[in-house]
């Protein structure tokens, strides 16, 4: 199993969503994050004294998928979250060694697949 | 707007004093009332700042809903039932403010407001006693609940009692019990009810531990907690002031300064008390302090000198940090309502026995000076009557009230509506949205904006990063 | 302070009955223009309730400027527009309120109150008709477009519309077209600008889906709502009780207490239709019910006997429900405006119509007794008229000012700006900055204490745990 | 309730117009006290909207000591040090408010409102000016600081300087000094106090880089900053149109006039210099620059005509702005006190040397007529001086006290605790729990309602998701 | 050593907690998270309009801990997490390169073990 | 590649951006959370009850390194983010398996690296 975490921006959320969906991921973990790299940060202004925020806010989706679809789930987020602007994230992907499903107790690969897309958010 | 000016057909006559004197009466009792009116805003706050966050939107329809009963209530049966006539035990004339003459409300004839404007007056304080029940019961009562008991208590709960101590019943015509604004009328019948009510209800989840020791469940928001604090203590001045019915003869503005004395040295009593009690200033309790001072000088604020407002007050904020953290102990009473207005109502019911000046008393034509200048108990024994009467006639009923409510349409939501809150619950949304749930174009938080927007902005300047600060 | 006291050169001379008059009117006019004025927070937290968090600050100088504009465009040119003699159009005299003899202001000369009293009374009027206009258009208008619209409106849309309704002009003098405070002259009227604003401006991005459907867009705070709602029926007894101008007579009570039940009717019959239209209690229809019948009752207050009152105020709160549920699926109102303002006082206009009783009709000399009164329809076909001669005269002019403005200075913020929130964007600062950003010494949350501090505080003991709950 | 109504043995006298005139003047007053003591709200929140969140909720407790304490010192002796007998230093009579005589308080005597009417009015002045002080000090002082100074405060500084110029006292007798409601009295005064204890604490931490340029420490809640602004703004009205203790003449209505001019004014003269300035419209400038207005127009209130009032009040605002600016860049006063209150306190007193008419200062029997009117320089002169001598006394006087308050107590509380915050160090609790910790039953967020709970819910429906808004 | 990662629904919070105590776990890192999975969401109504919530609140739990005792923390978690229910979550298990703890600068598996359990919240 | 994450206290994280911005690292992703190790808690107090708060607030720094410099980073994390106190909190070091750049697509080490520091928050 891999883990695949993304940084993207708030506005991709539902189409990296649905896009993982689609593939029978079973779930995503959902975190609000702040980051900085290239992408600036914005100036704001208060009784007269001004401040440059360089943290920005993003959103991190975490996945633990079975291996085997790893990299189709990796595009797939790819796909979902480019805007082309900077500022669009990264995608990096980890090594799992278990998994486990707290209700059922089952482990491994089959704790995190499904079969239809349960179409999250409709 | 009206017209009659342009009209030349109406001959426009110059009013007498005759016309001037009602005026001048109905001007300052209107403006009392509105006053008075106000205060459901303190009572919004006091209960959205000492809920969590999931159970603050519930607040703004109970509050509304309650009130709009009230109204209604009050204006076809519960005006009649306080003051329309002089038997013991409630008046009967005046249903839906049938009738207008100042004759028909005996108990109210001393001033020449008029009477709609009296009926105004008196059905704010009953909507005040209505919003007192509630604070016991909230983060966890079902929403109809509300609905049924207003209904009960605004048309006929409130009104015989009020008869009974305002509107020349028994314990006012033969007894001659000092209340001058309400504290046992409208603050411990209020007290009262959410006394029964807490009873059948129980404490929230998670407020008593396995070992019964109490938890603590911060309230959201102090901030307006201290918002409702002062919008309180502003509508006192239309409660207390108000309650000479009259501006003529200046009175209100004695009773107005008695009030602000007493609620002044209330919030100092409570701050000494917790600090002394819990080594901390209590924001909270500050709050609390002058509720009780103000609830407690609201009966005597007709009937004692300025120098008693004070020591009145200090007492009363003194007793109501003890009385919150003795309740707390074994009562789940969020905002304080049993000791704030019960306790201290009590106590200001009382205090007239001790404190009245017999000049006063004389002034008002009701019972006679305190022991302090009386040597005598009798006016304190008929305080402690008239306390021990409201009190048990009005928990009686509301208890059988509420056991109804209970056994039929239930008094409280499940657990898991429980732990859900009330907004989503009972509303369909929460209170503060954003604080639970992404909305569309502010997922969470709005997005950045890139570097340089909007345009207008100037250049980037550094700001003040953690370890300047170090 | 004057010194007038300690001057011996002063003769003092003791008032007469002829001084003390005036000065009982003026009193409550200055009274409840106050009242009235306090509105504008209700406006304020309306607005800031039903926004998202990201755009509630700007509402802050919003309100702040509308407001201001408004106080100089009425004292420059609008009062004599409105009131500065009865021509049929507009009246012309007291610019810059040159002249305060109660002579040159007929329409109002019926009250002895002094004229300045009666300026600002009118004038606060206006600033809550202005104030209505910008419900519809929050969370994407440009500021600048405020400013704009806010002249033409307080110096000229509003004092003409005004002048021909409550200034004597053809609607009240040749049609005894009835609206004793103003659900046409106000409300309709500041619905009607925010109507013409809404349709040149368009929905907020993302409240309809590619499917047309409109989505959820939760206003962020529900208790300020409630606050917004309970201000708003505060200043109402100043708006409605206040136009009698002046108290003696005592007809202010009455409207007071008409005002009163109408409200309270609104509010229950706002959260029964809520409750069979959505299965739910929505918190801000329980509010926009109590406006709504509010909006109602300000035609009829001066007009209907007490029992009419909850009917018309239940029909409006029922009627808003449906406005609403009706509006959003094609217009983006988010605090509701076009139904609680508009169509509510389209009701209460034509209710005049309805219910108007003879005696007070002739009291006011203005029209005559309404349909189940009289049987008749012509007071309700004059109040018909009213309304669409207000109607269409202000969306004409409005829709103009709105669409020069569009074409020039533009009426919309870019999509990015949208997106950003126009606290940012316009201001340059969020209005919860924390919700937002790290703040110097609070970056997201204050760091923690260490163990035991401050070392004031007594020794831990245990929190009421989830699983203690359990 | 009294019970005079229901007593035969009490003959009922009809009131004579000798019983109407001083009620009529009483219930102005009252009201007009009333809302200045709202002004409290206002402060609460401007101090509460400019804070950090883990700043926000020691702010009520302190709001309502001070009020409490000076409560009870103006009683105890601030009102007969101020009012009390026409010595040119100080007055003696009536501690303890013994005595309710006009006579014994002869710069009040020209109204004939009631004695304690007028020492509420009063007392609500002294709390405002006390008020006004803690603006600079927020998130740093130690609680106890606050009481100690406010004795002194209430029962001293205050007392003796109002008398100087609104009792009787040397700069109003001797030198005819111009101060209609107080812009030096109270505002100016609160503002010194002011400055003298920020000299002593200090900026807040962090407030300054290693650079020594001022960083960004944004207040976290704008909204109730507006509601502050508009709260103080509505308790203006009482506050200067209350100055002319009575409403006989209608003076009142044309003070309130003039005050919402000037306010009206400042707001667009501040908008407009932030813009210059700052190339953003700040939300929390557009407010201080309408109190900032309303300070400036409080002396001159009464003394100038309707065309002066817009210049005053644009001027105010457009100081203000700069002296905000200005001032932060050297010291820390987050909310602008001493810009809102103190330059523009200067500025509005010097205003009535220039604007004061002729007419308007021989009714008040107090100075000469402006600059712009008589050519002389006279009158500013003495505004000029009076400015100086308030200016040094309090100044001196307040110095030594914070001084003595922070070799001994101790004035500010220790970095640690400013981190922590002071709601957590000084009263154990956050302002806004949930914001910071976990609660009992609201874990961060509460938990999740299952699908399709709670039953009553219709079943779902598509919400707004983020694609279908781009 | 390993990483433990459990995302738990918040009420299960404290369990977990004294659990990981009583193994002698160094530390626990919560956040919150949002998530979806089998879990559906829930509808809220507005102003008449209705909408599905389909992220739901869940608390993310992240421990380091000695490789000897990662078996048996996660048997600890998912036996205090478990409540039955859809929407219990999931533990998830990574590798680890290097641990140290920045106070002292001491790493590897000591900076993550400590002896007796502290009572967290107690 | 490397990931390295790191809890520390709020006040230190201007430094530890600075330090990791030094050393060209790409990026970072920051977030809030709350944590209990050693370091005790603090106690509230409310209209007279008493709690304990044992989950202390910390901040979370994630970033993604190439293995060349990820003992470089780590130890200038460690230096910007101590200060001797119990919970200055912790580092860990995970393998990384792939990393995309979501604008450009281009993956690796190169997606993680960059140039002359940017000077994030100034
Ligand atoms: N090396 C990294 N490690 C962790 N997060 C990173 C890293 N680089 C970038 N990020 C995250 O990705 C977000 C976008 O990166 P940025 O460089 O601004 O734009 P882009 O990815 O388009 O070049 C950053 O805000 C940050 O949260
Ligand atoms: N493959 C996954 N990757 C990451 N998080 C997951 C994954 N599957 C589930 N989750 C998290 O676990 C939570 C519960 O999962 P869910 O499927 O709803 O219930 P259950 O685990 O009982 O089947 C989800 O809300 C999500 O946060
Ligand atoms: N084993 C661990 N796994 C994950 N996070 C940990 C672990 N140990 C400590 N932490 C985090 O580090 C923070 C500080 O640890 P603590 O033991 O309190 O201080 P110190 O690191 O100085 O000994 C904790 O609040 C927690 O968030």
């Amino acid at each position: 199993m891999k883990k695949i975490e993304a940084i993207i921006r708030h506005e991709r959320l539902q189409d990296v969503q649905d896009a993982l969906d689609k593939l029978g991921v079973s779930g995503v973990t959902v975190s609000e994050v702040v980051g900085c790299g290239r992408q600036k940060g914005y100036t704001e202004s208060y009784r007269g004294s001004r401040a440059n925020i360089s943290l920005i806010p993003k959103i991190k989706v975490e996945s633990v998928v079975p291996s085997d679809i790893a990299e189709r789930a990796v595009d797939a987020i790819v796909g979902a979250a480019r805007t082309g602007e900077i500022g669009d994230g990264r995608v990096f992907v980890y090594p799992v060694e278990h998994s486990i499903r707290i209700r059922t107790g089952e482990s491994g690969e089959e704790s995190v697949r499904h079969e239809e897309p349960v179409g999250w958010g409709h | 707007m009206t017209d009659r000016g342009r009209d030349p057909t109406i001959p426009f006559m110059e009013p007498t004093l005759k016309d001037a004197l009602p005026a001048i009466e109905t001007i300052w009792v209107v403006v009392a009332a509105v006053l008075v009116m106000f205060m459901q805003v303190g009572f919004l706050f006091l209960e959205v700042g000492f809920s969590r966050m999931k159970n603050a939107g519930t607040i703004v329809p109970k509050v509304l809903a309650n009130f709009s009963i009230a109204a209604l209530c009050y204006w076809a049966v519960g005006f009649a039932l306080a003051f329309g006539g002089a038997g013991w035990f409630a008046g009967t004339e005046g249903t839906f403010l049938g009738t207008t003459s100042n004759d028909a409300f005996p108990a109210l004839a001393f001033s020449s407001a008029t009477v709609p404007a009296k009926f105004f007056f008196q059905f704010v304080f009953c909507a005040v006693s209505l919003a007192i029940v509630w604070g016991t019961t909230i983060e966890r009562i079902k929403f109809g609940a509300y609905l049924i008991y207003a209904v009960v208590f605004s048309a006929l709960i409130y009104p015989v009692i009020s008869h009974w101590i305002f509107g020349g019943g028994w314990l006012q015509a033969s007894f001659g019990m000092q209340d001058f604004a309400g504290s046992t009328v409208v603050h411990l019948i209020g007290a009262t009810g959410a006394l029964a009510a807490l009873l059948l209800l129980g404490p929230r989840h998670g407020k008593y531990g396995p070992d019964g020791k109490p938890n603590v469940i911060p309230g959201h928001n102090m901030p307006l907690v201290g918002l409702a604090v002062l919008v309180l203590w502003f509508g006192w001045f239309g409660f207390n002031a108000g309650s000479t019915l009259g501006a003529i003869g200046g009175r209100f503005a004695e009773v107005a300064v008695v009030t602000n004395l007493a609620a002044a040295a209330g919030v100092l009593g409570a701050l000494l008390m917790s600090h002394l009690l819990t080594r901390t200033l209590d924001i909270g309790m500050s709050g609390n302090g002058a509720i009780a001072a103000l609830v407690a000088i609201t009966a005597p604020s007709g009937y004692v000198e300025f120098w008693a407002a004070p020591v009145i007050g200090f007492t009363a904020g003194v007793i109501v940090v003890g009385a919150i953290i003795a309740i707390d102990k074994k009562l789940d009473d969020p905002v304080g309502a049993l000791s704030a207005h019960g306790v201290a109502g009590v106590w200001g019911t009382l205090a007239c026995g001790l404190f009245t000046s017999p000049r006063l008393a004389e002034l008002n034509a009701i019972g006679k000076g305190g022991l302090f200048y009386t040597g005598s108990f009798e006016q304190l024994g008929v305080q402690a009557l008239g306390v021990v009467a409201a009190f048990s006639s009005v928990f009686a009923v509301s208890f059988l009230v509420f056991y109804a409510i209970k056994r039929t349409y239930g008094l409280r939501v499940t657990p898991e509506e429980e732990r859900y809150g009330l907004d989503i619950v009972e509303h369909g949304m929460w209170g503060y949205p954003e604080q639970f749930m992404p909305v569309p174009g502010s997922e969470y938080r709005p997005p950045a904006l890139p570097s340089g927007w909007p345009p207008r902005r100037p250049a980037p300047v550094s700001m003040a990063t953690p370890i300047q600060e170090g």
